[in-house]
Order: C-alpha cells, then sequence, then structure tokens
C-alpha cells in the first residue's frame, strides 16, 4: 500500500512537469493531473475519516532529523474543500483559457496545487516555509496571466508582500529552532514554554500569516491582485490561496502556541477581523466592477475566521470549544467554495458582457441563467443565509459569542451580514430586467456546471449535510 | 556552552537581526520596486545569518548541519522570488516605454 | 522637513522590534537547547550515503524540502516565462570577450562537475554545482549569445524539469517498492543521491540561465540568425 | 424510518422538486411545466389531506435531521401547523392555475414558476417547523424566494419595489435571527411546544426574555406587516396579481403572523406573555396597526395599493387574538388566518382580472365594472363584504371571535378597535361595490382586450375567485361542520390552553 499523504503533494507536481514538457497538450494533460490529484488526496481525507489520523516519514528518519507529513481531521477538512475547489476551477479553465494562456496556465496551476496539498499535509515548520514559496510564486505567476498592466503591477505587489510575509515567518522559524532545536511541529508544541521567545516567535510567524492571509488592514494588495488576475485563478486565490494562510495560522494557534496564547492577542485578532467584516463589505458595497466586488468580500470573509480567535480563547476547553472550532472551519470551507463558485460565474458573465461593470450587466446576467443562479447559491453563502453552511457556522459562533456574553461579535456580524446582503443583491438585482428571455438554463456546461456545482456545494450540501465535518475533525489533533 | 560560542553566537546572530532590520526598514519606506527587492533580499540575508550563527558550535566541533542546509534552500527560494520579481519589474518598465 | 512617518514612527518601532527580537534571540541561545539536532544528524551522516553532512541533510534527511525547493525554482522559470518572450539581448562582444568567454565557459562546467562530485564529502553539491552552470550561461548571455547557450524551447523544457521529475520518480518509486517515499534503500543511497543531484544540478544550471534571459527563449531559426 | 416520519418531508418536497425542475426547462415547454406544476400542487395536496386525518387523531409526524450538534432541523405537524399548511396548499392550488392563466405568452416563466415552487415550499417549512431555529431557516428561504418574484417584471418600479421589499425582510431576518440566536444561548434549543417553554425560566434572565420577546416580535413584525415595518407591503405592489396574491393571503405576511402566534403560544407560552404584560404591548401594536392601515387603505385610488393596505389591517387581527388571553379571542386569531388568505385572495385574483380585461387597476375607473364581468364582481363582493364582516361571509366568524374573547378577557378597548375597524373597512370597500353595481360603464375602459368568446375572461382567471369566494363563504356558512377551519382553530385552542 502506497502512502497518499506524499502522493497528494507528488502526483500534481509530476503533472505539472508533464505539461511543461508537453505544452501543445497542456489541456488534456492538465486535467488529467487535476482528477489523479483529487482523487488522491480524496484518497487522504476518506483515509483519515476511516482510520484516523496518518502520517508519513519521508525518507524513514522520523522527527526530528526528517520530514514528515500529517493529516488529522482539520488538514483532512481543508485538504477535501480543497481539491473540490481546485477540480471545479480546473475543469472550468478547460473550457476557459485559449490556447497560448493555457500553456503557461496549467504548470504553474499544477506546482500551485502541490504547494497547497503539502502546505495543508505539512508537519515541520520549515517545510512550510518551502510550501508557503511555493504558494506565493505559482500564485503570483498566475495572477498575471491576463497580461494587462494592473494584473502585472497588482500581482508584483502581492509578490512582494507575500515575500515579506514569508520573511517573517522564517525569522520566527529560526528563532523557534534556535530556542527549542527542532522544526516538527509535534515536537515544537511540547518544547514550547510561555516566555518572551515563544511569543516573538509566535508574533513574528502568525504576523506573517496575517499578511498573506490578507487581514485588515494588511489587506491592501488583494483587491487589485484578486480583481485583475483571470477568472479561474481569481477563484482559487480568494477560495484556497488565502484560506491556505488562515489555516496554517489557526493551526499554530492551535497546536504550537497553545500554551503561550494571551487572550489580549485573540482579541487583537478577533478586532483586526471585525474592521474586516465592516471594511471590506462597504467598499465590496460601493465597488464598481463585479471582480472588485468579489474580492473586497473575500477581505470581509477573512475577518470573520479571525473573530473566531477571541471567542475560541474565550471558550474553555471542552465540548463547547470543539463545536465552536468545527463552526470555524465550517464557515472556512464553506466560503471556500462559495468565493470560487462567484469568481467562475463572475468570470462568465463577465467574457459574455465584454466587461464586468456592475451597472451594466443586466444583459449578460439575463442571457446566462445558470451562471447567475451560481452567483446567487454562492451569494446566499457568502451572506450566511440559509440554508448554507455559512448560516450554521455564523449561528453556532453566535451563539457561543452570546454565552460567553460578548454580544459586540453579534453586532459586526450581523452588521456584515446585512452589507453582504446588500451588496450580493446589487449584482443579483440586474438579472431582472426587460432583456429577452433565455433559450437555455445551462450555455456552456464545461464552464457553468462547475460554478454551478460549487454554490450548491456551500449552499446546500454543507448546509444540510455538515455533520460529517464534526466526525471528521474527531480524528485526533497534531502534536 | 562555552563563552566564546555564545559570544560568537550572539554577535552573528545580532549582526543578523540588525540586517534584518535594515531590510525592514527600507522594505516600508522606499516606493521602488528595486530597491524593495534588494531590501528584501537583506532581511533574508539576516535570517540566513542568523541561521548559521546558531549552527556554529565553536571552532573544533562540526557545526550543526541542520541550519547549514535550511540556508541554502533559503537561498534557492529567494533566488527564484528575486527572479520572478524582477521579470514583473522588467514586464512593467516594457509597458511603461 | 521631517516625516513623521518615515523619520519618526517606523525606525521606534524598528527599535522597538530589534530589542525583542534580541532579548529573544539571546534567551533563545543561552536556554536549555542543548546541540539541537547537530549530534543527532551527524549520527546518521555515515548511513545517509554521503558523508557531507549538509549534503546528507539535503538530498536525504530533509530532501523533501529540497524537492519543494526545485519545484518553487522551476514555479519562478515558468512565471518568468508566462511575461512574454525574451528581450534582444546584447550585443555580439568583441574578439578579446568572445575569447575570454571560450575559454571560461567550458572551465566554469569542468568546476560544476567537480563541485557536483565532491558535494559527496566536502562542501559543495547539486546548488553550488548548478549555480556554475548558470553563471556559464549568464556569460554566454552578456556576451552576446542570444540563447545564453540553451537549446530551443522543446529541448530547454524537458531539461528544466528533468532535476524535479528524476527526484519525485525517484521518491514515488522508492515508495511503490516499499521502502517509503524518498526511503533510500541501504546501499543505494549513495547512487540515488548522486542521480538525483546530477539530474538537479542540470536543471538549475539551465534554469538559471534560462530566468536570466529574462523571458520564453527566442525560436530556433531567430537564434540562428543572431548567431 | 416510518412513512409517518417521511410525510413532513414529502410534502416539503411535493413542491420544492418541480420547482426545482422547472428552473431547468426551457421557456417553450409550456406544457411539461404545467404538468410538473400541476401535479406538485394535487400530490401536495392528497398528503396534507392524510396528514390533516392523522393529526386529528393524534398522531404525531415528526422528522429530526441534526445539521451540527445542538442544531436540529425539525419538520413536524401540530393542529396549528396543519392548519396553515392546508391553507397554503389550497390556495397554492388556485393560484398556480390562476398564474398560469394570468402570465400566458410572458417572458420568463420557468424562472418564475420555480421560485413560485420554493416561495410554496419555504411557507410550508414555515408552517411544519418544530422548532425556532427550523423556522429562522424556512422564514429566510421565504424572503430570498419571493425577491425574484417581485422583481419578476423587470421594470425600474419593479426593481425599486423589490429593493424595498428586500431592504425590509433582510432586516427584519436579521433581528428574528439575532433573537432566535440570543433567546437559543440562553435557554438551549427552542422547540416549539404546546404551553410554552419560558414558563420555568429562572427569575434573573426574565429581562432579557422580554427584550428578545421584541426583538423577535419586530423580525416578525416585517413580513406581518406591522405598523412602523409595513412600509414593504404597497411598495411590493407591482409584482404580477398572483404574487400579490401569494404575498398577502398565504406566503409572506401570513409567515409573519403564524410566527407571532407560535412565538406567544409554543415558545413564550401564554402565561408567561400575560404575566409579563407581553401580550398587551402585542395588542397594542396590533390595533394601531389595524386602524392606521384601514385610514390609509381609505386614502387609495389605486385598487391594489386600497387592497395593500386592507392587508396591513387585516393581518393584524390574527396577532390580536393572539394578544388577548383566553381560548376564545385565540379561535378567532387563528381562524382569520385562514379566512383573511381565503378572502384576500379572491379580491386579489378579481383585482387581476380587472387589470388584465378592462385595464382598470384604480378605484375610480371601476364604475359598471359589475355587469361588464359579473362573476368576477360577484367574487369581489363577496370577498369585500367578508372583510367588512357581513354575516355569514368567514370575516364575520373572525370578528365575532375576537370580540367575544375581548369581552371574556374584559379588554373593551379591543372591542371599539373592532368596531371602529369595521366602519373603516365599509368606508372603503363599500364605494367600491357601489361603483361597480350601481354606476354605468363608461363608454370606454382604460384598455379592454378583446373578449375569448362570451366569458368575460378566460377560464384559468376566471374559476379561481370564484372558487375562493365559495370557500370564503362555505367557511362562514358551514362554520360549525367539522373539519371547517372555525372547529379546527377550535381545536388548536382547546389544546394551548389545555388544561
Amino acid at each position: 500500500m502506497i502512502d497518499a499523504l506524499p502522493l497528494a503533494v507528488t502526483l500534481p507536481l509530476i503533472g505539472a512537469l508533464a505539461v511543461t514538457v508537453w505544452p501543445a497538450h497542456a489541456r488534456g494533460l492538465g486535467l488529467a493531473g487535476a482528477l489523479i490529484t483529487a482523487v488522491s488526496a480524496l484518497t487522504v481525507t476518506t483515509e483519515v475519516w476511516s482510520r484516523g489520523a496518518l502520517r508519513a516519514d519521508l525518507g524513514g528518519w522520523g522527527a526530528p532529523l526528517g520530514i514528515a507529513l500529517e493529516a488529522d481531521g482539520l488538514s483532512a477538512a481543508f485538504l477535501a474543500m480543497a481539491n473540490l475547489v481546485a477540480l471545479a476551477v480546473s475543469v472550468y479553465a478547460g473550457g476557459y483559457f485559449k490556447r497560448e494562456t493555457a500553456r503557461h496556465f496549467w504548470p504553474l496551476w499544477l506546482l500551485l496545487w502541490s504547494a497547497l496539498n503539502g502546505l495543508f499535509l505539512a508537519a515541520d515548520l520549515f517545510n512550510l516555509y518551502v510550501t508557503l514559496e511555493l504558494l506565493g510564486l505559482s500564485a503570483a505567476a498566475l495572477g498575471a496571466l491576463t497580461g494587462t498592466r494592473e494584473a502585472v503591477a497588482a500581482n508584483l505587489r502581492y509578490l512582494l508582500v507575500g515575500l515579506l510575509g514569508s520573511m517573517s515567518y522564517l525569522l520566527g522559524v529560526a528563532l523557534v529552532y534556535a530556542a527549542y532545536g527542532v522544526l516538527d511541529i509535534g515536537l515544537v508544541a511540547e518544547a514550547v514554554e510561555p516566555g518572551p521567545v515563544a511569543w516573538t516567535a509566535m508574533t513574528l510567524m502568525i504576523g506573517g500569516l496575517i499578511l498573506k492571509a490578507a487581514l485588515f488592514p494588511m489587506h491592501f494588495w488583494l483587491p487589485p491582485a484578486h480583481a485583475n488576475a483571470p477568472a479561474p485563478v481569481s477563484a482559487a486565490l480568494s477560495a484556497l490561496v488565502v484560506k491556505a494562510a488562515f489555516y496554517l495560522a489557526l493551526r499554530l494557534w492551535l497546536d504550537v502556541f497553545a500554551p503561550v496564547l494571551g487572550e489580549a492577542a485573540a482579541n487583537l485578532l478577533g478586532i483586526l477581523g471585525a474592521g474586516a467584516v465592516v471594511w471590506g463589505s462597504w467598499r465590496a458595497l460601493r465597488a464598481e466592477r463585479l471582480k472588485l466586488l468579489a474580492a473586497y468580500s473575500t477581505v470581509a470573509q477573512m475577518g470573520y475566521l479571525f473573530i473566531a480567535f477571541p471567542l475560541l480563547a474565550a471558550t474553555p476547553p471542552g465540548l463547547a470549544r470543539e463545536n465552536l472550532l468545527a463552526a470555524v472551519v465550517l464557515l472556512a470551507l464553506t466560503h471556500g467554495f462559495a468565493k470560487a463558485g462567484l469568481f467562475l460565474a463572475a468570470g462568465m458573465v463577465q467574457k459574455t458582457a465584454g466587461h464586468d461593470r456592475i451597472d451594466e450587466l443586466g444583459g449578460a446576467a439575463q442571457a446566462l441563467p445558470a451562471a447567475t443562479f451560481a452567483i446567487g447559491l454562492a451569494g446566499v453563502a457568502l451572506i450566511g443565509l440559509p440554508p448554507s453552511g455559512t448560516f450554521l457556522a455564523k449561528w453556532m459562533m453566535l451563539e457561543q459569542a452570546m454565552i460567553l456574553g460578548l454580544w459586540w461579535w453579534l453586532v459586526v456580524m450581523m452588521v456584515g451580514t446585512l452589507l453582504a446582503a446588500a451588496y450580493i443583491f446589487r449584482v443579483l438585482s440586474r438579472a431582472f430586467n426587460r432583456e429577452p428571455t433565455p433559450y437555455r438554463f445551462v450555455n456552456d456546461a464545461s464552464t457553468e456546471l462547475p460554478a454551478l456545482l460549487l454554490g450548491l456545494i456551500a449552499t446546500f450540501g454543507l448546509g444540510i449535510a455538515a455533520q460529517p465535518l464534526w466526525r471528521l475533525l474527531e480524528q485526533g489533533a497534531f502534536g | 556552552m562555552t563563552s566564546h560560542v555564545l559570544g560568537t553566537q550572539l554577535l552573528y546572530g545580532g549582526s543578523g537581526i540588525l540586517l534584518v532590520l535594515l531590510g525592514l526598514w527600507s522594505f516600508l519606506v522606499h516606493a521602488p520596486l528595486l530597491r524593495k527587492l534588494i531590501a528584501i533580499n537583506v532581511m533574508g540575508a539576516g535570517v540566513f545569518h542568523l541561521l548559521v550563527a546558531i549552527a556554529y558550535r565553536g571552532i573544533d566541533t562540526p557545526p550543526d548541519p541542520v541550519p547549514h542546509a535550511l540556508v541554502l534552500t533559503g537561498i534557492v527560494v529567494a533566488v527564484s522570488a528575486t527572479a520572478l520579481a524582477l521579470a514583473f519589474g522588467k514586464r512593467l518598465d516594457r509597458d511603461g516605454d | 522637513m521631517i516625516r513623521p512617518l518615515e523619520h519618526i514612527v517606523i525606525p521606534s518601532g524598528l527599535i522597538a522590534l530589534g530589542g525583542l527580537l534580541g532579548w529573544s534571540l539571546f534567551l533563545a541561545i543561552t536556554g536549555e537547547t542543548g546541540d539541537r539536532l547537530a549530534e543527532i544528524a551527524l549520527a546518521r551522516v555515515p548511513d545517509s550515503g554521503v558523508s557531507n553532512p549538509v549534503t546528507s541533510v539535503l538530498l536525504n534527511f530533509r530532501a523533501y524540502d529540497t524537492l519543494l525547493e526545485l519545484a518553487v525554482l522551476l514555479t519562478a522559470l515558468l512565471g518568468i516565462w508566462s511575461l512574454g518572450a525574451a528581450g534582444p539581448g546584447f550585443q555580439k562582444a568583441a574578439s578579446v570577450l568572445e575569447g575570454m568567454v571560450a575559454g571560461f565557459v567550458p572551465l566554469l562546467i569542468l568546476s560544476a562537475g567537480y563541485m557536483l562530485w565532491v558535494g559527496a564529502y566536502a562542501p559543495g553539491g547539486a546548488f553550488q554545482a548548478g549555480a556554475l552552470l548558470g553563471a556559464a550561461g549568464v556569460m554566454l548571455a552578456l556576451a552576446g549569445h542570444r540563447n545564453a547557450g540553451l537549446p530551443s524551447e522543446d529541448r530547454l523544457r524537458p531539461l528544466v524539469a528533468l532535476g524535479v521529475f528524476v527526484f519525485a520518480i525517484t521518491g514515488v518509486l522508492l515508495a511503490v517498492v516499499g521502502g517509503g517515499f524518498l526511503t533510500y534503500p541501504a546501499g543505494l543511497a549513495k547512487w540515488l543521491i548522486l542521480i538525483i543531484e546530477t539530474a538537479a544540478t542540470l536543471s538549475i544550471g539551465a534554469t538559471l540561465a534560462a530566468a536570466y534571459l529574462g523571458g520564453r527563449p527566442a525560436p530556433e531559426h531567430a537564434t540562428r540568425e543572431s548567431a | 424510518m416510518s412513512f409517518d416520519a417521511w410525510l413532513p418531508v414529502a410534502i416539503l418536497l411535493s413542491s420544492m422538486i418541480p420547482g426545482m425542475l422547472i428552473f431547468l426547462l426551457r421557456e417553450e415547454s409550456h406544457r411539461l411545466r404545467t404538468v410538473l406544476n400541476m401535479t406538485g400542487a394535487l400530490v401536495k395536496l392528497g398528503l396534507v389531506i392524510w396528514m390533516i386525518g392523522g393529526v386529528y387523531d393524534g398522531q404525531s409526524y415528526e422528522t429530526r435531521w441534526t445539521l451540527a450538534p445542538g442544531l436540529d432541523l425539525v419538520l413536524s405537524a401540530d393542529a396549528l401547523s396543519v392548519l396553515f399548511v392546508a391553507l397554503s396548499t389550497i390556495l397554492w392550488l388556485v393560484t398556480t392555475v390562476y398564474a398560469i392563466g394570468y402570465l400566458e405568452h410572458s417572458p420568463n416563466r420557468s424562472r418564475f414558476f420555480g421560485f413560485f415552487s420554493i416561495c410554496v415550499s419555504a411557507t410550508v417549512g414555515i408552517a411544519l417547523s418544530g422548532n425556532l431555529l427550523t423556522f429562522v431557516i424556512f422564514y429566510e428561504v421565504l424572503t430570498l424566494a419571493t425577491y425574484p418574484l417581485v422583481a419578476h417584471r423587470g421594470t425600474p418600479d419593479a426593481a425599486h419595489g423589490a429593493k424595498v421589499y428586500l431592504a425590509y425582510t433582510m432586516g427584519g431576518g436579521a433581528l428574528l435571527l439575532v433573537g432566535a440566536i440570543w433567546l437559543q444561548a440562553l435557554v438551549g434549543p427552542v422547540e416549539f411546544t404546546q404551553g410554552g417553554i419560558l414558563g420555568l425560566s429562572p427569575e434573573e434572565i426574565r429581562v432579557q426574555l422580554i427584550l428578545i420577546f421584541f426583538v423577535l416580535l419586530a423580525g416578525l413584525g416585517v413580513k406581518a406587516a406591522l405598523v412602523p415595518l409595513h412600509g414593504w407591503l404597497p411598495q411590493a405592489m407591482v409584482a404580477p396579481a398572483p404574487v400579490s396574491a401569494l404575498l398577502h393571503a398565504v406566503a409572506v405576511v401570513k409567515a409573519g403572523a403564524f410566527g407571532i402566534v407560535r412565538v406567544v403560544y409554543d415558545v413564550y407560552g401564554v402565561d408567561f406573555a400575560y404575566a409579563n404584560g407581553l401580550l398587551l404591548a402585542l395588542g397594542i401594536l396590533a390595533s394601531i396597526t389595524i386602524l392606521y392601515g384601514s385610514l390609509m387603505a381609505l386614502t387609495q385610488d389605486s385598487l391594489k395599493k386600497r387592497l395593500a393596505y386592507s392587508t396591513v389591517s387585516q393581518v393584524s387581527y390574527i396577532a390580536l387574538g393572539a394578544s388577548i388571553f383566553g381560548p376564545i379571542a385565540t379561535i378567532g386569531g387563528v381562524v382569520h388566518l385562514v379566512h383573511q388568505g381565503l378572502m384576500k385572495i379572491t379580491l386579489f385574483f378579481c383585482a387581476g382580472n380587472y387589470a388584465e380585461a378592462l385595464g382598470v387597476h384604480k378605484v375610480s375607473e371601476m364604475d359598471g365594472v359589475g355587469r361588464r364581468m359579473p362573476w368576477t364582481s360577484l367574487a369581489f363582493t363577496v370577498g369585500a363584504l367578508g372583510m367588512i364582516g357581513v354575516p355569514p361571509i368567514a370575516g364575520f366568524v373572525s370578528k365575532w371571535y375576537l370580540g367575544l374573547g375581548a369581552a371574556d378577557a374584559g379588554s373593551n378597548w379591543v372591542i371599539a378597535v373592532l368596531v371602529a375597524s369595521s366602519v373603516l373597512n365599509a368606508a372603503y370597500f363599500l364605494p367600491i361595490l357601489h361603483r361597480a353595481w350601481f354606476r354605468p360603464a363608461p363608454t370606454q375602459w382604460p384598455q379592454e382586450h378583446r373578449r375569448i368568446g362570451r366569458s368575460e375572461i378566460a377560464g384559468a382567471l376566471l374559476w379561481p375567485p370564484v372558487i375562493t369566494a365559495v370557500l370564503a363563504l362555505s367557511a362562514g356558512l358551514f362554520a360549525a361542520a367539522p373539519f371547517s377551519p372555525l372547529e379546527w382553530a377550535t381545536l388548536i385552542a382547546e389544546r394551548e390552553y389545555g388544561r
């Protein structure tokens, strides 16, 4: 039996090489690579589901000398989401890119995918640095694929900010190694003790990550970079790449620095999150272009995720805390699906209309019922309306906030919810006009169905059938 | 650990930190791409400095190979990122003309 | 004129950060950390197939890092290629420079081979060797060789992918035969590391030179014209 | 799982699935769409009849699905939910027939009927909700499903109306959500239970519970169009006639009113609500709404707007019934849920017919329509007289029980409100009837459509109002018959006050 963990990282890598060597067959090879990658990653998730946490000691050395890959419930959940979204994005990209761009898209895309899987499975702090860089470089290169000056400038800025974040993270890793002499997450977690060193290392590492996660007010780089990228890339960047940084921050927070934490640090993250929710939603409401709207909404949604930190910090360990954590993960996963669906559908509308100025989208929105539906379904999940997964997640987070007496988080999240409703319906209202009735529901299956499916998963799948997530997350934590 | 080793580690590690701070300052203050890029590289050099300092265990003792390997890996990553960023910058310059 | 942000806020913030970092560093290295991983790593070097401890770490203990790092290098090159074709390059060198280049390039290639081999037991290895090869390419490019001595794109693509490919396939095959991903069987480690390093050296050299060109290499016929 | 456990889901899906399928249909698949619509409606009717029998016999139906720890989706049937389910099922069937006729040859019918079905599914979900979470879920789904219906025409007016509608209902939904979460944080999952669940709650959370009541009331009051949260209703009149009918008689306002009844009886419990003065507050709000709505209706010349303000006023009878302590008023309020639905939908169908056949949109244009469209006008007359409270039409029964209940509870001011409101009802409906029957017709109608054969209008448009008018009349005439709305409301009141 071959270990599925390294395969989930290596298969997309080999796929990327195949596309690099035979660019003429980029689409076919790329789709094949996407499929086997997704299968291998979902195998990991099902294995975790049925057998519990997995660990693979690469090279057979084991910690502390070697590097290990590890999958517990948390990583398996993010892995499954990322790979399903990436598969949908791949199918969409197969129909979206023309020949010349496809040559460049596919290898970089598979490399990015490899980095994502590597990041979710990594159990070594320095290895995480390498995956972060692989992620950052491939994401910036993909984001600039439209080739416009704005896209190149925005993604250059993204690249530099990402590098700064990585540097901060790496400095934290160096301090950790200096103080504790190990790099394996589990071993570091055992060695960490509260004190200035751990505190500084945590600040550097998580500080670097929130820069990459575009937490307000370090979000400035995100909207132009995500709004100017090609649609499938925007989807991946917004749904997966920033989520990966959040995942890592959560992972470090929970598994490594748990003893170091003070409520003050958690509250700071929460306050920044609240700022992101309000500011991001407001800017999304004011945005003139659909993709810019979607990008600002990403800023807002990252904010919701960081509001989880003060709630987690204030909840004593036990069932309530586990449920809260699961709710936060559910929120992140639903956002992943929904945001990808939104960007993919927006891409279709943009392609049909030739632009994405919201006020003039009437005809295109009316002519593409499936894409508009996808925007609607994704929108329901982004707003947090039932029956979406975000609704459940927000309900659980807010209930816990009220139990703790932290009612102000409820106010913040409700304000964000209403603003989100306003900006989503600003788009949807364009679909109701006097343009001719569309002929068919689906016009271009390979691009519209992935968007629709993502929206359906976010709104119905994770809303009605989220229960398995709780079981998955019970599968052992790191450390 | 002897005070000689400690002193050396602190000296080199401290200068690593100094490099990081200089790089960070330059990154924050200077707008042009090339300066930001150099700043990042200076920061990187500072971090590598720190790692190499940690690896030092005295004149007669072989150094810790792990940080050395990390630094080598880090350098290649930094070179790659720098190359890509320069290509971006070049593309912008060309478009600007 | 004093700009408050630039002259007061940022410097004072950085000074505070520096103090914090210095203090943390002091505490970290004076703490009870002992040898960190040094003794463990040095003790296992004899089992790694090479005697240079750094190479042991890079190509065996932490080989997975190195694999991903080669992927980072490839990503950078693919990213550069996606931004457009290479510029026109430098004008043809005069005879003196051309002569020097003609002498140095073979020397660099030779040194690269030496570096690669010596890495097994002394400082050196794939990256150093690859860097020398890359330097040879840069030198050719500076001397007006349009494609830095690299082959056409069709043949360059397999070359830059080679390092990651050999590395990854070795890893997967080792997993298939039962040892686990990148777990070298005893006795074969030395040769497998050499094969991986050789492939990596070629790829690194080609990638660095190609990255220096700053874009996709010109098509074959254009190369011939300039040559 | 047994069939009984599946029945609530089956009722929900009987309109949900056709709705989903209809979205996928091509625009010109007229026949298939009609088949899907009608099959769904008839299947649902059959299932509901089955359920009515079961509930009457004391059978319990419950489907429970765990969404997340502590969050269960519960669909269950008690007497109150069955009443609302039956109402929406019957009226959906009728409205579907009407809508098929009304929208013939208009664009975007697949989209329209898809959302139409989802809208009814959401209403049924609200009716069958077994806990507050489920109620909130379907309450929000209803908002989502009705927005496209209001915006359907795509004109700037429609866009504006839909925007206003959305702003109100989203705000209301947010308040309801806040209240529900707050309540659940205090007392755990809130299951709807006859007699309420808060009777034994500790003293120290009393103040919070009272605050939550008002938050919930504000959230529900938006859809129930309680003054001052009623602003969306007249604006939403831009929607096509069947939508207005559905919004006013079945779905939206009723969802709000039904929610108020649920919260008062099955969450807070009428004893708790009475003891803490919540009933009085609700009664005052309802009375203000009743009078305000009637006064505003008086000033409207647009027929649909007059009907809209009439809805504002009439729906609050339900809340009024809930606010009077005692089973008799409860009967009056609950039965009005059905009675108002039957009468109001008749009136809207007729208004749609006048507009469709003659282009008549205003009260001032209605001179002589009675002779031109006798059947439609007859149905209209039944609805209007019922609203005023003329026996033996259904509205009289509601008002009678409300008045009796108020007298029983010693709330004489409520009787004054009822009398004043009835006078106002008469003042805005009788002039219409006078114009319709006793004024001569103009030489030319505003926009007359060519007659089809001998009938005044197409059958699909004529039969629905006639049927609902007959139902409204029978509900009053045969109020004492078994399974009549009144009998059923009595059953509900007995169970709520069951002691």
